[in-house]
């Protein structure tokens, strides 16, 4: 540890490990902060602590055996993690899928993006202190696990995609279920917004915390409802439409404001959005093949490719460099949180203690895929 | 019955009085003379004057010794002990105690107590209450309100010594870009165009 | 008020009995022993009720269940918890202070003793009248800090510290706020002894015969004793989500219990002074009209400790009710709260109720 | 004065933002008997509903003659991203033909290993493999995670091509 510092006031500063084991980390992530009184002067993440060599693991992994790996990078979203890889084979083999397979990547995803987005919401809550909207949280978030359960088999690591389409046939009730969890999820995101949305105390905590500008948003490179509450258009979904998205109206999320609550607001606002996209799709699924045809050991020819999706955190970037073997020469994943994590240091410094959990809860960490 | 409770208390308040100029640790200090002021409070209450007694409670041990431990957290030489007094500072300090005792003490023997012979006051809260704000006899309303006005004064004072000037906490946050307004209040989606015309 | 229900006959049955079997000095120290065995298996067993009931709304508020495994409706499972934290063992870190560290808990655990020893739970249920009685409990109840003041630092840990400096700022500040909405109160009651207040709302609760200076002095008296026991939304002394556990973070074992345990009797205490000073203690429900007399002495039937004690779950139903919904405030926005808004406006509050008491315009 | 009337009028907003959120938390401990959504996992075993698609873990299906459809082509082991599945062949003589035909000695499964990702039971040509849907998986020792997923005295299927 370096020695401690006397500021220009004649104040001690000193150090404060928050993790690898802290309640607000949300995981085993480690930082070290630079106090002065409970003002933040400096916040060094330090990672590494979950770290699996996933990117390592996929080079001797097939194109098809990479995807279950990435469930484990944003568990939040494995969904969309999935359908990066996915999507990449299949841009670089140029196979097209059927729209029926297009179709249920984007009802899943947005199913997926609104499951992260609730416990987002209730961890937040959570870390500011209203451990209630936790629960809350969770009761909505369980209906999309049942109905993730029913058609992929797992709730949570799904492994659904697969190059070329999707592992499985929608269940039957597929649809029922999903109507009506639109239905009751309707009447309870208000909720969201009387509990802490429009309170008082929450909004006077968030407004005006963790400003981020544009430019910095940019050049830090922070994507997703983060990026976007700073008024970056990075939104993949629109920039570079794949899966159905091209066919759904929805608004990008636009705030300029920057703040945590800004940040905040922008997910509520994204999960008004989800829910629109999964009601103009969930009626008209066309019918269709649900894989299309593939090899048994699927090859990539030689060169670099790169995927770009939109997960439920940010910007997530695939890069694969193929010798034209059966396992990719080189992976590269641009994980959302990573960067995100990045500007931490630099919207903190100047809050207290407690305005850092608020932003650290606005950034939606998941350190998993920080670390991967 | 009430002599030992008198002499436990007596015995408390002499102790601790001792531990707290002896002890080494600021803080222990702090806490033994914690002690000194609530068994100085037990004696008032002994002496059936609970109003006093609570006053002693709330200013002293809940006030000032909370405000000492508190001063004494924000200072730095908190960890260390304090350096032993040299024998002979501690000789001259015993000397003057002990001439300082011996003269009370001795006042206090040769002083002729008496009953004055005047009627016992009820030492409620409403008498009490009367007294602090009656201009006749036995009135006090000057005194009081002259420390009234003394500690408005203390505390102007205090505010202007603890008020530096205006220094921004976040001075050395690195300069946040505000080349686009900000209107805090309104926190709705806005469209690409929008943001595009905003920046401009 | 209905007689049968007073428990100073069932004590000054005692007490005669006593002073039949031997000298006055013995009588009060046999008393002095039975009362302080008695407070002290009510202040354990409220513990274990409170925790309980803290656990139960808890978990009705979030759609839960609660504890429900350890007897019938989870009702043992307080106590099971409180065997296991005494089989505990009990650490000291290594550079703590360890007189100090010792010493915290049970400076917090003494002042919700001292004020329970002065609060009327129903009609002659006092272990001892004081002519000042809500003045004493406002000045034990600030001494309260001190232990989690020197509790924090005691354990050589930043985030104690950090949790024991908070705490302190906080109920230096908050304790104006109680002493003045208690204050704006007194000059209704015209009395500081606890039998008094009470007395003097036999023909209705201050709450209603003191209509709008009342009701603002009880919302802010709610507010500021909320923060004084440390509950959330004011609990940034232990600040789960930024401190780990605040000023108890090395704290184990029965320390721990004594920290836990206080934070639930400050409540009761904090709860009976709301309920003595706007609802009128044990006594019933009664309307200042004339033609209400029917119905207050219908009222007069119910046993004052039911009221005495339904009052008080009451009041403290409520502040479970704003600790499992409200977000927790910024160090910054406490101070700012109490003084920029519950000290102006308690002020204010208490020149009204002044003026109020003066103009006889009450109830 | 106008900053007097924002003070009020703030301090207003305010209580009523807390207000509402508390109306919330209100609505559901009052409605507690109807919104409570604790499962009381091991007593509700005989209700709990468990998808026919959860994958539990990997199973070799079996017909009630003891018999089942894997040739030990290996095409499981090769699918599998983390080695949980190993397969010892055996070579018998076929008293018919006099060739000598390949079979499964052992299909060794390890439970520990495996992320349940499927990959196994679709690369099955023979569609010998499935996920059951067992949810109560804990052991105590390590070496219990490892299965021998061809019942012992099992045979092939004849239908099953090679």
């Amino acid at each position: 540890m370096q020695a401690e510092l006397i500021s220009k006031d004649g104040t001690q500063e000193y150090f404060v490990n928050m993790g690898p084991q802290h309640p607000s980390t949300h995981g085993v992530l480690r930082l070290v902060l630079t106090l002065d009184g409970e003002i933040i002067k400096r916040v060094e993440p330090h990672i590494g602590y979950v770290h699996r060599s996933i990117e390592k693991m996929a080079e001797f992994d097939t194109y098809k055996q990479i995807i279950h790996l990435t469930d484990r990078m944003d568990y939040l979203s494995a969904h969309m993690n999935n359908e990066a890889v996915a999507l990449l084979v299949e841009n670089a083999l140029e196979i097209e899928v059927s729209d029926r397979v297009k179709v249920i990547r984007t009802i899943m995803s947005e199913l997926t993006r609104l499951a992260s987005h609730q416990l987002w919401w209730g961890v937040m809550g959570m870390d500011m202190g209203a451990i209630t909207t936790f629960l809350y949280a969770f009761r909505d978030r369980e209906m999309i696990n049942d109905i993730m359960e029913e058609t992929t088999g797992a709730r949570l690591t799904m492994n659904y995609n697969t190059p070329g389409g999707v592992m499985f046939d929608l269940h039957p009730n597929f649809q029922k279920q999903v109507k009506e969890f639109i239905k009751i999820f309707k009447t309870k995101l208000p909720e969201y917004d009387e509990l802490l949305s429009g309170n008082i105390i929450f909004t006077e905590r968030t407004k005006g915390i963790g400003k981020l500008s544009l430019a910095d948003a940019i050049s830090f490179g922070v994507t997703g409802p983060s990026g976007r509450a700073s008024g970056f258009a990075c939104d993949v979904r629109k920039t570079n439409p794949y899966s159905a998205y091209d066919r759904v109206n929805f608004t990008e999320i636009l705030l300029v404001e920057g703040d945590a609550y800004a940040r905040y607001k922008a997910r509520i606002f994204e999960m008004w959005e989800s829910i629109s996209i999964i009601d103009q799709l969930i009626d008209n699924i066309p019918e269709g093949v649900i894989m299309a045809p593939m090899k048994a050991i699927v090859k990539l020819p030689k060169g670099e490719f790169y995927q770009r999706v939109e997960t439920a955190r940010g910007e997530l970037g695939v890069f694969v460099v193929s010798d034209g073997n059966k396992t990719p020469y080189r992976v590269k994943f641009r994980s959302p949180g990573f960067s995100n994590l990045s500007v931490l240091d630099h919207i903190s410094r100047g809050h207290k203690i407690a305005d850092l959990v608020a932003i650290m809860s606005t950034l939606d960490l998941v350190i998993p895929d920080i670390d991967r | 019955m009430e002599q030992y409770v008198f002499y436990i208390l007596a015995a408390i308040i002499l102790v601790f009085s001792f531990m707290t100029v002896t002890s080494r640790m600021i803080l222990r200090a702090a806490v033994y003379l914690l002690f000194v002021l609530i068994a100085t409070s037990g004696i008032y209450f002994m002496l059936n004057y609970n109003f006093l007694a609570a006053v002693q409670l709330t200013v002293y041990a809940g006030g000032i010794a909370v405000l000492i431990v508190f001063s004494v957290l924000l200072t730095s030489q908190l960890n260390e002990k304090m350096e032993q007094v040299s024998l002979t500072k501690a000789l001259a300090g015993g000397l003057i105690a002990f001439a300082g005792a011996l003269l009370t003490i001795l006042t206090i023997v040769q002083y002729n107590f008496r009953p004055n012979g005047l009627p016992e006051l009820e030492p409620s809260p409403r008498a009490i209450g009367h007294a602090m704000l009656n201009y006749g006899d036995n009135g006090y309303v000057l005194p009081f309100e002259v420390i009234s006005v003394l500690l408005l004064a203390a505390m102007v004072g205090a505010i202007i010594i603890a008020k530096r000037p205006a220094k921004l906490l976040n001075e050395d946050r690195t300069a946040i870009d505000t080349s686009y307004p900000s209107d805090k209040n309104a926190y709705t989606s806005r469209t690409k165009a929008e943001i595009d015309s905003l920046l401009k | 008020m209905n007689a049968i229900y007073d428990f100073s006959i069932l004590t000054g049955g005692i007490h005669e009995r006593l002073s039949g079997l031997m000298s006055p000095t013995a009588v009060m120290i046999t008393e002095m022993v039975i009362i302080g065995t008695l407070l002290i298996v009510f202040v354990a067993l409220m513990g274990l009720v409170l925790v309980l009931a803290e656990r139960k709304v808890a978990a009705f508020f979030q759609l839960r269940l609660g504890p429900n495994r350890v007897g019938p409706w989870g009702s043992l499972q307080t106590l099971a918890d409180f065997l296991k934290l005494l089989t505990k063992e009990l650490i000291t870190t290594k550079s703590a202070d360890k007189f100090l560290y010792n010493l915290a808990p049970f400076i917090v655990m003494l002042t919700p003793f001292l004020a329970l020893g002065v609060i009327p739970f129903a009609p002659g249920l006092q272990i001892m009248d004081m002519n000042i009685g809500v003045f004493f409990i406002t000045a034990v109840s600030s001494m309260g800090v001190l232990g989690i003041l020197i509790g924090g630092w005691a354990s050589n840990n930043k985030y104690s510290l950090i949790g024991g400096m908070r705490s302190a700022a906080m109920v230096v500040s908050y304790e104006l706020s109680v002493t003045l909405a208690i204050m704006t109160m007194v000059i209704m009651t015209e009395s500081l002894s606890l039998s008094e207040i009470i007395a003097s709302q036999s023909d209705g609760w201050w709450i209603i015969k003191g209509h709008i200076p009342a009701l603002i002095a009880f919302l802010l008296y709610l507010t500021a004793s909320t923060a004084e026991t440390n509950r959330g939304p004011f609990d940034l002394a232990e600040a789960e989500s930024e401190l780990t556990a605040g000023f108890h973070t090395e704290y184990g074992g029965i320390k721990f219990a004594f920290f836990f345990l206080s934070e639930f009797v400050n409540m009761l205490v904090v709860a009976s002074i709301a309920t003595i000073l706007f609802f009128g203690g044990w006594m019933p429900f009664h309307l200042p009209f004339e033609w209400a007399v029917g119905f207050n002495h219908i009222m007069d039937f119910i046993p004052g400790i039911v009221w005495g004690f339904g009052k008080v779950t009451f009041v403290i139903f409520l502040m479970m009710w704003f600790r499992w919904t409200f977000p927790r405030l910024r160090i910054d926005q406490i101070l700012n709260l109490e003084w920029k808004y519950l000290l102006p406006m308690n002020l204010v509050n208490f020149l009204l109720m002044a003026l109020i008491a003066l103009s006889g315009f009450y109830l | 004065m106008s900053t007097i009337i924002a003070y009020f009028k703030g301090i207003g907003q305010g209580l009523n933002t807390l207000w509402t959120g508390m109306k919330v938390t209100g609505y559901y401990f009052f409605h507690a008997r109807k919104e409570i959504i604790t499962m009381q996992y091991p007593d509700n075993r005989d209700t709990l509903k468990i998808p026919e698609r959860f994958r539990g873990r990997v199973v070799m299906l079996h017909d009630q003659n003891n018999e089942h459809a894997c040739n030990g082509c290996t095409m499981c082991e090769m699918a599998c991203p983390n080695g949980s599945i190993k397969i010892i062949t055996d070579k018998i003589l076929n008293p018919e033909t006099g060739k000598a035909v390949r079979i499964i000695d052992k299909h060794i499964y390890h439970f520990s290993m495996c992320t349940l990702c499927n990959l196994c039971v679709q690369a099955c040509p023979s569609n010998a493999l499935a996920m059951d849907n067992s949810y109560e998986n804990s052991v105590y020792d390590r070496s219990e995670l490892t299965f021998v997923l061809n019942q012992p005295g099992s045979k092939i299927r004849d239908n099953v091509k090679d």
